[in-house]
């Protein structure tokens, strides 16, 4: 029998089976074990966290969870009875609900219809008609569950991407699930509307949903979950309440080895601020675009990793796109190294820009395309020979191979595999790679570590560090203000798409930073 | 590796070696069961007739690797014909008996296409209108177009009296095979070789990824149909000295044989894959099997139908292609 | 796979392919399919190694109308009669793939050849393919332009029937004794028999003087549905249109279809009859004739052109000599002379339902 | 400011530019000509339009799923040549449209089971049921035209409530088209599949009946725009239904159709599209164009329809 370890349930729910257990799962892909007798439970009432690098097995559970797989051996169980599903029809049979990191809202669909896709409500009469006064009724019974005040009949297209995740939410309520599986829920949520959804959760424990909750932010874990269980390699290597655990442990259980820290220490010591030389090599002057940013000015010294904080929507990441050329600015200068700045992406990189994405399936990839193919797609003009810029290909086939090693990419990855294949760590470092390989004097990086693990994660930032020693600067964009204050020289802060703040390097302060974000009133 | 595999093909790609099987095993099939196929007679027939399309096709396969379509294709061939003819024609040229006639005419044709390229291409590109709509449109027009302007200037559909030194291309089968291959190799090493290769399958595979890794993406699109167009226009060219006629109705039909073997060659209707040896094989295949039908003395209903569960086969042949390649 | 290194490059080393890709095929162009040294000069009569026809292969350059249906299947089944066998092509509007089937029955060594060209120019390279390997050419029912290059035609005269059967359709509008409005539904636009059928009709219109009124020319690109609606649309803007010509019958339907709507589907001999006439003397012209419904139409001899096609190609294997224009002398059918005609129409020939 | 914001009044207009386009075309056909614009005259284009509208809306469908069928003309084509033969050797004229009706179902559901089943790209399996089609049509029919009895002429032309039978067909089909579209709980899970496949299966559609509905759907209205079609002409030619295909496209694009999925609308948006390009042949009838300029000016004004579309999808900001 199980439940030896099982935590101490809250108010007298002892006697009821959990909603989820895994007893003894095992699952494995052409010989290749991923999941080794795991055995855990998530009881009603609490929220479960789920944590492990990327590839330690969490998605694959939640697949089994989902019908998309089969275990091998082992036993599945909601609320006590054997659970085998066979498809996305039985899972919802079964009440579990997932909420993805990719959204699965249609924006072309009203919010109601969004809800209710699949559970629409029928006419009297035997006619396959919607009872839409009903639709608008049941829709508005949850908007009203999850805090949203929209009218049913809005398109979802209207909605920003944190009450997109709620609307997520919501539709899982009606579905009548009492198991709720959240993965990477918060990626691309501000700080506002991740607290939230976190309130949100906390009431919905208080209804007795079981909740799985799978993150990298390894501070919101500890932070509202209950119970917490940590994979790595497809093994459980620990669970408990989540007061048993603090942030080391946790990233000491996930990597299997003691990380000192999360954050890699700078040998050479960041240059100090009065010694910096006299020209900036980014100067950015009054940049202003209606309804994106207003009136932006910095700079960035060579060498300086600088970050921007803010919640989204507060012109970050669009700051970025008019800095890379791929949106326009109604006034305003940009300067690198005392030349203006012109023309699209193709002249910036020219210049030495580098820019990677906060959308890197969509933007920073090609997903169909082979490792070797994206990772050389930057620099190919360098390796082409006029006159008709034919490519050196053996040299392309080096440059290639030695950023691959020197990324450490997975070795099971050969060149010619398409990128799809990847993990996301395994994919975000070859978005790197491409940049590193044109040798950027100033990189852009927008939430370069979202949805990575632990252990891509330091590795991405010894590289961010190893650029910045070479005497590029570098510009970092995060929702994780810990990241910010962990990596950078500097951090500006961006509200409503105007600057509203600067905090060198020791004067980072995580409630100030958050302050100059949210747009208090004292302001 | 499968060691059964002659060598020479393990230097294809495997999807090209995919495709090269299919005209290979219709071929053995065709040379067992029909007397007087595997002559050199009717195997060099075969050959010439699909010179044409393995032009056109090599220029689709550019544009299908950037995700887009190029239906156009039939009335450039018309209009580059009409157009090249009222230069050069002895009868009713503007340059008739001068000696500038025929290269002035050549020019005129390649021109054509790659004007119409060029519109169809800033539209795709600038404009963003969808691929399908733009060339479907402008094959409406430059095909009312081609009829229009031989009507006007000649009274007739068609236009006779070409110069011999354009006809030489027609007259002299080696010189046109010469001519189609060229145009094809240059094209495949385009492709594989150079960098604006790469540019047409980073824009196939995702455009806005292309951008931002610094791809001129509305110029690389725009390309790709100004060759597509001058593609087409070469392919006008072989017809037109072939049939020694300059007419609007040429390569009218050829549409749904040009798209078809392309995709029986591996290109992919969505963007990023395709190549030029796969695109050839395709040609080859369609080839094969129109002269086989021919010879097997089928009516036309029944050759027309063979040619649609053909080219289903194909595709389905292709989707489990994609399956074992995933698999592997 | 996993135990072979990696491949650095995974395209194919094209050099090498396309150097063996560029051999076979010069290698299979090398020998000429249309090397013009057989039979340089003789007489317009095909020479041909006299004796007896097994094979005739014939190429058509479309079967979309009944015309060409009644065509086809009469030469298959004279052939048949005559013990031949006959070796099928259709081109569906693309010369070139003609002269690829041409191109074939010369290598499969055919006695002969019955061409229905798609025009009368892109024709004129195969006739010199055929003429070279010394097969004679007969062009069934569409003429070539002026050539040197050898062959027969057989053909009718497809502006002359049509002015025939127009001027008879003007006759019968002047007998109202108004000025008509007249339409024509005009083929193809790159049908040479399109063109030649108005032509026809614009030099009766001409010749008329002021007895019609041309009010619409619709082109129809030989679709049932353009016809409907350009008959439609036609009466809408001239809703007294007394004329109608139509370039080939089998678009009578479509009109009947508007009249019936109008209530103008009259008999001749009926007050607000509108006039009508075509070109082709199918079945269905033969049918609404004999009802009544139809005034004219011109008439080709379908049946007497197959049988000529195929004696010109026996004949000139025999060493006979053979013209090299044989006319289908063809003729208007009237309500007038339908009774003495129709013997001679295809179209009163063959079933209507197939 | 680099690009000036489009006043609110452009941007609306440029969302009803189907309707706009219509309004233009009518307008200028009407003051060239006074024939155009009579009750008499719209009520014929209406009537030429009633087949292509009823192709087009089951095309909408198959285009709202982001795939396309190339087969529809194919299909009208075998239909009307099964039901030809039928009311040839004497069968009711009921049973024939009914057969052809099957005829409809059975294309749509080969199609179906290709790009459902066997995952083929639709537009390659669409189109090599085209060729299918087409040579089995015309086997079918020996390539002979074949006339009908007059009844199906009669039915073509039978009015009932001063209303022409056809357009109580094409009314009847856009209407219901238009309530499972919007109101049904398929026409709604169309348009979330038609946005985002993968994530409509996560949601639980049942994606593969639905797709397959798509394309059965679009088969049925094709053998049913044949019957209406057939109705009209009252004889079956070779060429009956080419081009259906593009017409059937075209229509639901200039109507706002998109040709990646997810947006578009039958009402009003592709029957504007298919009553435009009958406008716009009847109109140059009226006028007597020279006939060799009827495809160009067709192209011209295709193009500003795409090109306007383009505009409000693409290049105005939201």
């Amino acid at each position: 029998m199980k439940g030896d370890t099982t935590p101490p349930t809250s108010g007298g729910r002892e006697t009821r089976p959990p909603a989820v257990s895994f007893e003894d799962i095992e699952k494995g892909f052409f010989g290749v074990p991923v999941l080794k007798r795991v055995r855990f439970s998530a009881q009603a009432g609490r929220i479960t966290g789920l944590v492990g690098e990327n590839g330690a097995g969490k998605s694959t559970l939640m697949n089994l969870l989902g019908g998309n797989l089969q275990p091998d051996s082992g036993q599945l169980r909601v609320n006590g009875s054997p659970y085998a599903p066979r498809g996305s029809g039985d899972a919802r049979a079964a009440g579990i609900a997932f909420v993805h990191q990719e959204l699965n809202l249609f924006p072309n669909l009203s919010i109601a219809e969004n809800l209710f896709l699949t559970e629409f409500p029928r006419a009297a009469g035997g006619l396959p008609w919607i009872d839409r006064r009903k639709l608008r009724d049941r829709a508005r019974h949850l908007l009203d569950q999850v805090d949203l005040a929209h009218d049913p009949d809005t398109p979802v297209e209207r909605l920003p991407p944190g009450e997109r995740q709620l609307l997520e939410i919501a539709r899982a309520l009606g579905a009548q699930a009492h198991l709720l599986l959240l993965d990477e829920p918060t990626t691309s949520l501000s700080v506002r509307e991740c607290a939230r959804l976190f309130d949100l959760m906390h009431r919905l424990r208080t209804r007795g949903i079981a909740m799985v909750y799978i993150s990298h932010a390894l501070g919101d874990v500890l932070n509202h979950c209950d119970d917490l269980v940590i994979l790595r390699d497809g093994e459980v290597v620990g669970r408990g309440p989540a007061a048993e655990f603090t942030q080391e442990r946790l990233v000491s259980l996930m990597v299997g080895r003691e990380l000192n820290q999360l954050y890699p220490v700078r040998t050479p010591p960041p240059v100090p601020a009065d010694s910096r030389p006299r020209e900036p090599l980014l100067d950015v002057r009054g940049i202003t675009q209606p309804g994106r940013v207003r009136d932006i000015s910095f700079r960035l010294a060579p060498g300086e990793i600088l970050g921007v904080a803010g919640l989204m929507g507060a012109g970050r990441s669009e700051l970025a796109r008019i800095l890379f050329g791929l949106d326009p600015h109604a006034s305003g200068e940009i300067r690198v190294e005392g030349r203006p700045l012109e023309g699209g992406p193709r002249r910036r990189i020219r210049e030495g820009l580098a820019f990677l994405t906060e959308d890197r399936r969509h933007e920073g990839l090609c997903l169909e395309a082979s490792v070797a193919d994206n990772l050389a797609l930057v620099t190919l003009g360098q390796h082409a020979r006029t006159p008709v810029r034919w490519l050196d290909l053996p040299g392309i086939g080096t440059a290639v191979a030695r950023i691959r090693d020197a990324l450490q990419v997975s070795t099971r990855v050969t060149d010619a595999q398409p990128v799809r294949t990847l993990s996301g760590g395994n994919q975000q470092k070859v978005v790197l790679g491409k940049w590193l390989l044109s040798e950027p004097r100033i990189l852009i990086l927008d939430e370069p570590t979202r949805g990575i693990d632990v252990g891509a994660r330091f590795e991405i930032y010894q590289w961010i560090h190893r650029l910045a020693d070479r005497g590029s600067g570098i510009l970092v964009i995060s929702s994780e203000i810990e990241e910010l204050i962990g990596l950078c020289d500097r951090i500006l802060v961006m509200r409503q798409g105007e600057l509203s703040g600067e905090f060198p390097r020791g004067e980072f302060n995580r409630e100030q930073i958050l302050a100059a974000a949210l747009h208090t009133s004292t302001s | 590796m499968n060691p059964a595999v002659p060598v020479p093909l393990r230097r294809l790609s495997a999807d090209a070696r995919a495709a090269i099987l299919l005209p290979l095993v219709l071929f053995l099939l065709l040379a067992a069961f029909t007397p007087g196929f595997a002559t050199a007679g009717n195997l060099g027939n075969l050959v010439v007739a699909g010179l044409p399309l393995l032009v056109l096709a090599t220029g689709q396969t550019v544009v299908l690797i950037t995700g887009g379509i190029d239906l156009s294709v039939t009335a450039v061939i018309g209009l580059t014909s009409v157009l090249g003819a009222l230069v050069m024609s002895g009868d009713a040229g503007w340059l008739r008996g001068s000696p500038a006639a025929t290269p002035v005419a050549l020019a005129v044709m390649l021109g054509t296409g790659a004007t119409v390229g060029l519109l169809n291409g800033s539209c795709i590109a600038w404009l963003r209108m969808p691929a399908f709509m733009v060339t479907l449109t402008t094959t409406l027009f430059m095909g009312g177009l081609a009829v229009w302007l031989a009507q006007r200037q000649v009274h007739a559909e068609s236009i006779y009296n070409l110069p011999a030194a354009f006809l030489l291309l027609g007259n002299r089968p080696g010189l046109a095979a010469g001519v189609a291959i060229a145009a094809a190799a240059a094209t495949h090493l385009l492709l594989t070789r150079t960098l604006l290769g790469r540019w047409f399958q980073a824009v196939g595979y995702n455009p806005r990824t292309a951008l931002i890794s610094g791809v001129p993406v509305g110029g690389t699109v725009v390309t790709a149909y100004v060759l597509s167009g001058m593609m087409a226009s070469l392919t006008s060219i072989l017809i037109t000295a072939r049939l020694e006629t300059g007419s609007p109705s040429h390569g009218r039909t050829l549409l749904l044989d040009v798209i078809g073997a392309a995709v029986i060659g591996g290109t992919s209707l969505f963007g990023g894959k395709g190549t030029v040896p796969g695109t050839a094989a395709g040609v080859l295949f369609l080839a094969l099997l129109s002269n086989g039908l021919n010879q097997l003395n089928l009516s036309d209903f029944f050759i027309t139908m063979v040619k649609g569960a053909v080219i289903l086969m194909a595709a389905l042949l292709d989707v489990r292609r994609n399956r074992w390649a995933r698999e592997s | 796979m996993s135990a072979n290194p990696t491949p650095r490059h995974p395209h194919p080393s094209p050099c090498r392919f396309i150097a063996g890709l560029v051999a076979v095929l010069l290698l299979l162009t090398g020998c000429d399919p249309s090397d013009p040294s057989a039979g340089k000069k003789s007489p317009a009569v095909p020479t041909a190694a006299p004796g007896g026809v097994r094979t005739i292969g014939v190429a058509f350059e479309t079967l979309q109308t009944e015309f060409w249906v009644a065509g086809f299947d009469k030469l298959k089944s004279e052939c048949k009669a005559r013990n031949i066998t006959m070796l099928e092509a259709v081109a569906d509007g693309d010369a070139a793939r003609q002269f690829d089937q041409v191109k074939n029955f010369i290598q499969r060594g055919v006695d002969g050849i019955i061409l229905v060209p798609k025009d009368g120019k892109t024709v004129i390279p195969m006739i010199r393919a055929a003429n070279a390997a010394a097969i004679p050419v007969v062009l069934y029912n569409r003429p070539a332009d002026p050539t040197d290059a050898r062959h027969t035609t057989v053909a009718p005269d497809n502006a002359a029937i049509t002015r025939e059967t127009v001027d008879y359709l003007i006759s019968v509008a002047k007998r109202t004794g108004r000025k008509q409005k007249a339409m024509i539904l005009l083929g193809d636009l790159s049908d040479v028999n399109a063109l030649g059928r108005r032509d026809g009709f614009e030099a009766a219109v001409q010749a008329a003087g002021d007895a019609v009124d041309v009010v619409a020319r619709v082109p129809t690109d030989w679709n049932q549905e353009k016809a409907l609606a350009g008959v439609q649309s036609a009466f809408q803007a001239h809703p007294d249109i007394g004329l109608i010509f139509t370039s080939s019958d089998f678009m009578f339907p479509s009109i009947k279809s508007v009249l019936s709507s109008l209530g103008k589907w009259r008999k001749y001999d009926q007050a607000g009859h509108v006039i009508l006439g075509g070109f082709d003397g199918d079945a269905t012209a033969y049918q609404l004739m004999t009802e009544g419904y139809v005034d004219a139409t011109g008439v080709q001899d379908v049946y007497w052109e197959a049988e000529q096609a195929i004696q010109a190609i026996v004949d000139a294997r025999a060493g006979k000599a053979v013209p090299a224009r044989i006319d289908d002398r063809g003729f208007a059918i009237t309500q007038e002379n339908l009774k003495q005609l129709a013997p001679r129409m295809w179209g009163a020939k063959q079933p209507l339902r197939p | 400011m680099t690009r000036p914001l489009p006043s609110r009044w452009i941007r609306r207009a440029l969302d009803q530019a189907p309707v706009l386009l219509v309004v233009l075309v009518l307008a200028g056909f009407g003051r060239m000509s006074d024939r155009f614009l009579t009750p008499d005259n719209l009520t014929q284009i209406l009537l030429q339009a009633a087949a292509p509208v009823i192709v087009a809306t089951g095309m909408t469908f198959v285009l709202l799923t982001a795939g396309v069928d190339l087969s529809v003309g194919a299909v009208m084509f075998v239909g009307a040549a099964i039901a030809g033969k039928m009311a040839l050797a004497g069968y009711a004229p009921t049973l024939c449209l009914a057969a052809m009706l099957a005829v409809g179902l059975a294309g749509g559901g080969i199609n179906a089971l290709l790009v459902t089943r066997l995952r083929l790209a639709a537009f390659i399996a669409t189109l090599a049921m085209l060729f299918i089609g087409r040579g089995l049509g015309r086997w079918i029919t020996q390539t002979r035209a074949m006339n009908l009895p007059d009844t199906f002429l009669h039915w073509g032309s039978a009015n009932v409530l001063g209303i022409p039978g056809p357009l109580w067909v094409a009314g009847a089909v856009v209407l219901i088209a238009q309530l499972i579209l919007s109101r049904t709980p398929f026409g709604r899970q169309v348009l979330a599949f038609g946005n985002h496949p993968e994530a409509a299966r996560r949601a639980g559609v049942r994606t593969r009946p639905l797709q397959a509905a798509v394309y059965i759907l679009c088969g049925l209205c094709a053998a049913l725009g044949g019957g209406v079609a057939l109705t009209q002409l009252g004889s079956v030619s070779p060429r009956f239904g080419e081009q259906y295909e593009f017409d059937a496209i075209t229509a639901a694009v200039l109507g706002g159709t998109s040709l990646f999925g997810g947006r578009g609308r039958v009402f009003p948006g592709t029957v504007l599209g298919a009553i435009l390009l009958k406008a716009i042949f009847s109109g140059l009838v009226i006028l007597q164009a020279d006939p060799y300029l009827y495809p160009l000016i067709t192209a011209v004004i295709i193009f500003v329809a795409v090109l306007l579309d383009s505009l409000r999808t693409h290049l105005l900001p939201a």
